[in-house]
């Protein structure tokens, strides 16, 4: 076994309140299993998610950071999460500047419907966070608000 | 256009004819054919019946080789396309295969990262070269010969990724193309057998006979084929199906690229069509002129 | 001064408990700061639980509080409720969710317990900077849409319109009645379609409170519970609606004649055409692609025979705005295209047809007179009815759909009696669950039917044996004997699914509803808000949710008519004030957010030069929060502060 | 022949089962159980294998499949003996070996099982524990098949069905010979296989394998592999 494996990554999930969240109780409804690592933090529109939460969530210590909207073209309120790609895109740019894998902070389509793909994702980042290790941020200065 | 080409071993046996017009009509609609190197047997189903992962790996080293001269495959026997697109499927879907086949194919410096697609050669020819091509090259169409177009199983099943899975159309398609007639057969893509024929007859028989009496009663004067197995079957067990059923069936049986190379204007030697075991002669004279 | 936070911990019986220590939860929170009680009980939503909180709130002069428990979609608004009864503002209450995405997704209680504890460190941490709201109250406009007028819309808007309410009833056809106005008979009882359907369509028709618009669909929708605003388009019929007697000349005299939808392209209609006779409203549209007229320049001989001077060639189509304060969903299902399934030869194979062809045949009205006949015009002395055609099975529709079992064997009933014919069923299982279904079946069985356990595989006209010839062979394994059947038939009924309808997809975004994973509409909660949606006020009702049957399409119906009653008879609806705000002394007036906001709801004052929110507009999705550069922009109750306080605790 | 190269060494090896199977009466009911197990993880390794649980016994692939009416066992009989524990009597029949690969059961199957690969399996098992039926030829041919590919790298059909028949039925090699002259007179009838030159490659991937999965060292990433 590698010393890898025995790190558990602290995850800050971003959950829009109609489809992410939704869906992510479903998959507790449904009895699916996945790792416990995401915290998640309610919003009402993936859209809210201003890139200095995720950039502080990652300073303050977070492994990772997860998005999760409605799916394009069905968001509650019209199109926020059109606005929330674009912000990913400059967010993207954001963890370049400071040398922060992109894959540390992903941005996922989880329909309300979707539990088993909402458990899939976690599985998966938190699968990849695990390899890719603790994040050793010493950027906690450079990012206020 | 450019692939690498697999003949299989059934064409170098007893289906010879069917590489030597695929080739010849290949050339014609400018489709460069280019031999896989050393390649080997597919497995086929009775490989997969014994071994699995070496079956998965006899596919492997051929698409390794394809992959190494970066072009896709062409095959013309669907039993081939449906074993080499498989491996080439699991191996994309579950890491574990992939990664036992990759660690063994190493042991020989060989690599295969998934990026070959294999493709049957009717495919190419009805979505790459099309209709109108294909028409400019027929001299001699086969103006109302009645042809039961039979795909077989594994032309379309299990993957179905070009056709329909039940009712497949391609060769209908190209034999209209070609000036014939092709006739409703609703058991085209029926069983014929296949390797029943040696380890049970009976039951193979009796599957042979649906097919020859279905494309009897729908007025067909051949049939054409696409596949080197059923071609074999259809042809080398009428006698024996006449025996049992006291029926008294004469179909020809031709090769779809042999029907192609005689309405493109080939003679029937260079096409092979002397060599079939129910002679087509008779057939031909009536429907296409100066064969 | 310091806040008091009381934390309680639910153990939700075994649900929570199980994988969750809640006493090392109660334990880590009463440690964290300004935490001055935390408890854990058994069912904190009981009275007893909830008790326990007003008790604290009074007794310990708790400020805040906080419930671990299960998801706030389910019993958020329970605990706001007791917290105002305390006295204490509703909103300075936080709930943790550590059942649905904490105790059910793990089975390791470590790790359980050390995410619960996590989630309620961030929502005691939040819930210090949450601050006292005041909930807007807005009145209810009390007129109902009801989009679809199948048997559930129809259900639906006599019981809204019959409690003196009005109600706009939007039906895309030129008449209402939907599929139930094709059927012959109904299960279980037998009672003939037409015979209950008309009556209530006809009540539909001549309703004071109800305003029908036919041949028309509903393109946008905005605004709030009990204040939305419909876009109704209204195509054009060619026919003025208020001029037509329904005399049914123009149609009589209508040289044009092509295949009736309604009759599944079975008989005949004309180019102005009333769907049956029974139509409501009893008025006839011109189908624009067929009418000599529009297509040729020529004709209008309607127009020369209408008594009325009815026909308007120049009639366009309009748009109306309808104000309501609810609406009702009942847009129905699609049946599914028997043609996928290439192995059965439905449009290859003559006399392999549809259910819903049979019931046309089997009409009275229908294009054979009511009589079941074969291409050749001869009666079938054998009928085959495969059940499960699209339906549960992963190439197509992995659901049951629930009614084709037994309108299969109301199938076998009628052709048993019109024709005499021998009748086989080829079934995987027999669904036979609702009242008075049971004996239904039964009465099938006692008919001699012949019901075969297995589905077909195929259906071939290629035959092996002299009795097969000319016949169509259904073949399937009789799996009770594991033998492999040939049957010769001569007619072939494919009992096909129900599927969601092909324009689900934009109703559900005109709506902003969601749809669940077999793309019908999806319900606030399987079992206890079968009706509701997740938006406030949209209701969803019959098969647009999942196949149903008249009879709880009828029910449902009801049932949606009752929860828009009861949102009416509330007179007003309180509204989240989770809306945004601007600080106007740091808005630098740069008009980003005004661009952003999908609602209107902001505007620029251009006396101040910023930009100002309108509270009524806001939905609160909070974009334009994340987007102001100069931080100017808040939302209440997702403050910066409050999110941010939830990534510190958890990060920590 | 290399033996004991199954997908299934690459998960848990079974083999305190495999000892009961070996040891135990036939017939009893240790032995039934151990089969049964050993039997479904094996089917459950292969890609989509673990479908045959979803199994509802409606029939299709029985119907569907051409040579069904010569089988003791239908196919949906075999998932029921599966579910019983009665698994050999089904594998002992002509059932699996009489399926020609058509795969007509696994692409109408509703349950989305691909019973077509279950097959192969079971014929795989039935080969390794030696439970087919009594003088049935095509496991022969399968193993001949398998022999001349690993010794030659290709197979000539005419050698092929002549071992074949060699081994098991040398009257019909007599019956034969009208079609055989005809194929030689029409130049079709070629003796001599082709050895490919990259065989001893081949041999060395193979064995490389077999080295693999007998040390139980699982393959890890491989060049070019994306993570």
């Amino acid at each position: 076994m590698d010393l890898k494996s025995d790190f558990e990554p602290k995850i800050v999930g971003f959950l829009c309140r109609w489809c992410a969240y939704t869906g992510a109780d479903l998959a507790g409804t449904s009895r699916i299993k996945y790792p416990p690592n995401v915290t998640p933090i309610r919003v009402m529109c993936s859209g809210r998610v201003d890139p200095v939460l995720v950039m502080k969530a990652l300073a303050s210590g977070a492994d990772g950071v997860l998005i999760a909207g409605c799916h394009p073209g069905d968001c509650h309120y019209t199109n926020g999460n059109v606005k929330t790609i674009r912000r990913f895109k400059v967010l993207q740019k954001m963890l370049d500047q400071f040398g922060v894998e992109r894959d540390r902070v992903r941005l996922e389509w989880v329909s309300a419907s979707e539990g088993e793909k909402y458990a899939r994702v976690v599985e998966s980042m938190t699968e990849n966070l695990r390899t890719l290790g603790p994040l050793n941020w010493n950027g906690k200065k450079e990012v206020s608000s | 256009m450019e692939f690498s080409y697999y003949p299989g071993c059934s064409l170098e046996g007893m289906n010879k004819a069917y590489d030597k017009s695929a080739r010849l009509v290949s050339k014609t609609l400018g489709i460069g054919l280019t031999e896989l190197n050393d390649w080997n047997c597919c497995g086929a189903s009775a490989y997969m019946s014994i071994q699995e992962l070496r079956a998965h790996l006899l596919s492997a080293r051929n698409l390794a080789i394809a992959e190494r001269e970066k072009k896709d495959l062409v095959v013309v026997c669907p039993a081939c396309l449906t074993t080499l697109t498989k491996s080439n499927h699991y191996m994309g879907e579950d890491l574990k295969l992939r990664r036992t086949i990759a660690s063994a194919l190493k042991a020989a410096n060989l690599q295969y990262l998934g990026t070959v697609k294999v493709r049957h050669l009717l495919e190419v020819l009805v979505n790459e070269i099309g209709e109108q091509e294909i028409k400019t090259k027929v001299t001699r169409p086969l103006t109302s010969l009645k042809v039961a177009p039979y795909y077989g199983c594994q032309f379309t099943r299990p993957f179905g990724e070009f056709d329909d899975k039940e009712f497949p159309v391609m060769l209908d398609t190209l034999l209209k193309w070609l000036g014939a007639e092709p006739v409703n057969f609703p058991l085209k893509a029926k069983c014929c057998g296949g390797m029943l024929m040696t380890t049970n007859e009976p039951v193979g028989l009796g599957l042979v006979r649906s097919l020859l009496d279905c494309a009897t009663q729908n007025g067909a004067e051949c049939i054409a084929t696409i596949c080197p197995l059923c071609h074999i079957t259809l042809e080398a067990y009428q006698g024996n199906v006449n025996k049992k059923f006291a029926t008294s069936f004469e179909m020809p049986t031709l090769y779809f690229t042999q029907l192609m190379g005689l309405a493109f204007g080939f003679s029937r030697k260079e096409l092979g069509i002397n060599e079939e075991l129910i002679s087509s002669k008779a057939v031909l004279a009536r429907r296409v002129e100066a064969v | 001064m310091a806040e008091k936070i009381g934390v309680y911990v639910c153990h939700c019986g075994t649900n929570i408990a199980q994988t969750v220590d809640c006493k090392s939860v109660v334990d880590y929170a009463s440690g964290l700061p300004n935490v001055t009680v935390a408890r854990e009980y058994q069912y904190m939503c009981s009275d007893p639980g909830q008790e326990l909180i007003k008790k604290d709130i009074k007794e310990l002069g708790l400020t805040r509080v906080v419930v671990a428990s299960c998801s706030p979609l389910m019993h958020e608004p329970t605990f706001r409720r007791a917290v105002e009864e305390a006295g204490l503002n509703q909103f300075l209450f936080q709930m943790a969710n550590i059942r649905e995405q904490c105790s059910w997704i793990s089975e390791n209680k470590e790790m359980a317990t050390e995410r619960a504890k996590s989630i309620v460190g961030a929502a005691v941490k939040r819930v210090e900077f949450q601050e006292p709201l005041d909930v807007k109250k807005v009145p209810v406009n009390p007129n109902v849409l009801i989009v679809g007028g199948g048997i559930t819309g129809i259900e639906a808007a006599l019981q809204i319109a019959d409690s003196g309410k009005k109600v706009y009833l939007v039906e895309k056809e030129p008449t209402i009645g939907g599929y139930m106005a094709q059927f012959d008979k109904t299960f279980p009882t037998l009672d003939c379609a037409a015979c209950i359907l008309t009556p209530k369509m006809v009540s539909v028709g001549q309703h004071p409170n109800i305003e029908l618009l036919s041949y028309s669909d509903v393109t946008g929708f905005s605004g709030y519970v009990g204040n939305f605003t419909a876009r109704i388009r209204r195509r054009a019929k060619y026919v003025e609606e208020e001029k037509c007697s329904g005399c049914g000349l123009c149609t009589e005299k209508c040289p044009v004649s092509v295949p009736s939808e309604f009759d599944c392209g079975l008989g005949k209609r004309k180019a102005i055409y009333r769907p049956f006779p029974q139509a409501v409203p009893n008025v006839p549209v011109i189908d624009r692609d067929r009418c000599l007229y529009f297509t040729k320049g020529v004709c209008k001989v309607c127009q020369k025979f209408c008594p009325r001077g009815a026909i308007n060639f120049e009639q366009k189509e309009t748009y109306a705005d309808l104000q309501v304060g609810t609406a009702i969903l009942a847009t129905g299902f699609d049946l599914f295209d028997a043609s996928k399934v290439k192995q059965y030869g439905y449009g290859r194979l003559p006399n392999v047809i549809t259910s819903l062809e049979f019931e046309r045949f089997s009409h009275a009205s229908g294009p054979t007179g009511g009589k079941i006949l074969l291409k050749n015009g001869q009666m079938p002395s054998n009928i085959a009815i495969l059940h499960c055609i699209g339906s549960r099975d992963t190439n197509f529709n992995e659901y049951c759909s629930r009614v084709c079992c037994m309108y299969s064997m109301k199938i076998a009933h009628l052709a048993h009696e019109k024709t005499g014919a021998r009748v086989y069923e080829f079934y995987i299982d027999l669904r036979a669950f609702g009242k008075g279904y049971e004996e239904f079946y039964k009465r099938i069985l006692e008919e001699e039917t012949i019901f075969i356990r297995g589905k077909a595989a195929e259906v071939t006209d290629v035959a092996q044996t002299s009795a097969e010839r000319g016949k169509l062979i259904v073949v399937a394994e009789d799996t009770l004997l594991g033998i492999v059947r040939r049957i010769p038939v001569d007619m072939v009924v494919l009992s096909v699914g129900l599927e969601p309808r092909k324009d689900t997809t934009e109703i559900a975004r005109i709506f902003s509803i969601s749809r669940s994973q077999d793309g019908f509409f999806l319900e606030r909660h399987p079992k206890l808000a079968p009706v509701s949606t997740a938006s406030d006020g949209i209701f969803i009702a019959g098969a647009c949710q999942g196949p149903k049957d008249i009879p709880d399409s009828v029910a449902q119906g009801a049932a949606a008519a009752a929860n828009a009653l009861s949102l009416i008879d509330r007179k007003e609806v309180t509204l989240e004030p989770t809306v945004a705000f601007i600080d106007e002394k740091s808005c630098s007036g740069c008009k980003i957010c005004i661009g952003l906001c999908p609602y209107n709801a902001i505007s620029f004052d251009e006396s101040k030069e910023v930009s100002v929110v309108n509270d009524a507009l806001c939905k609160g999705c909070g974009t334009c929060v994340a987007a102001c550069p100069s931080g100017a922009i808040g939302q209440r109750n997702f403050t910066d502060d409050q999110l941010l306080a939830e990534v510190e605790a958890i990060c920590a | 022949m290399i033996g004991g190269i199954y997908r299934r060494d690459i998960y848990p090896p079974f083999s305190h089962l495999r000892a009961v199977i070996a040891l135990s009466e036939e017939r009893s009911e240790r032995r039934a159980h151990a089969l049964g197990n050993v039997f479904l993880h094996a089917v459950y390794s292969i890609p989509g294998g673990e479908k045959i649980k979803e199994c509802i016994q409606c029939g299709t692939c029985s119907a569907s499949c051409p040579t069904s009416y010569a089988m003791d066992y239908t196919p949906r009989e075999i998932i029921a003996a599966f579910r019983a524990g009665l698994l050999e009597r089904v594998l002992r029949s002509n059932t699996v070996w009489l399926c020609a690969s058509c795969y007509y059961c696994t692409v109408r199957c509703p349950s989305g099982i691909k019973l077509t690969d279950i097959m192969y399996e079971l014929k795989r098992l039935g080969v390794e524990f030696g439970l087919v039926q009594e003088g049935a030829v095509a496991p022969v041919l399968s193993k001949t098949f398998v022999d001349m590919v690993d010794k030659y790298g290709r197979v000539p059909e005419i050698p092929l069905m002549m071992t074949v028949l060699l081994k098991t039925n040398p009257l019909r090699i007599l019956k034969m010979i009208p079609h055989g002259l005809k194929l030689f007179l029409r130049g079709r009838m070629p003796f001599l296989p082709h050895r490919i030159s990259g065989i001893s490659e081949l041999q060395k991937c193979s064995g490389a394998m077999t080295d693999a999965l007998v040390s139980g060292v699982h393959a890890g990433p491989v060049t070019g592999e994306e993570t």
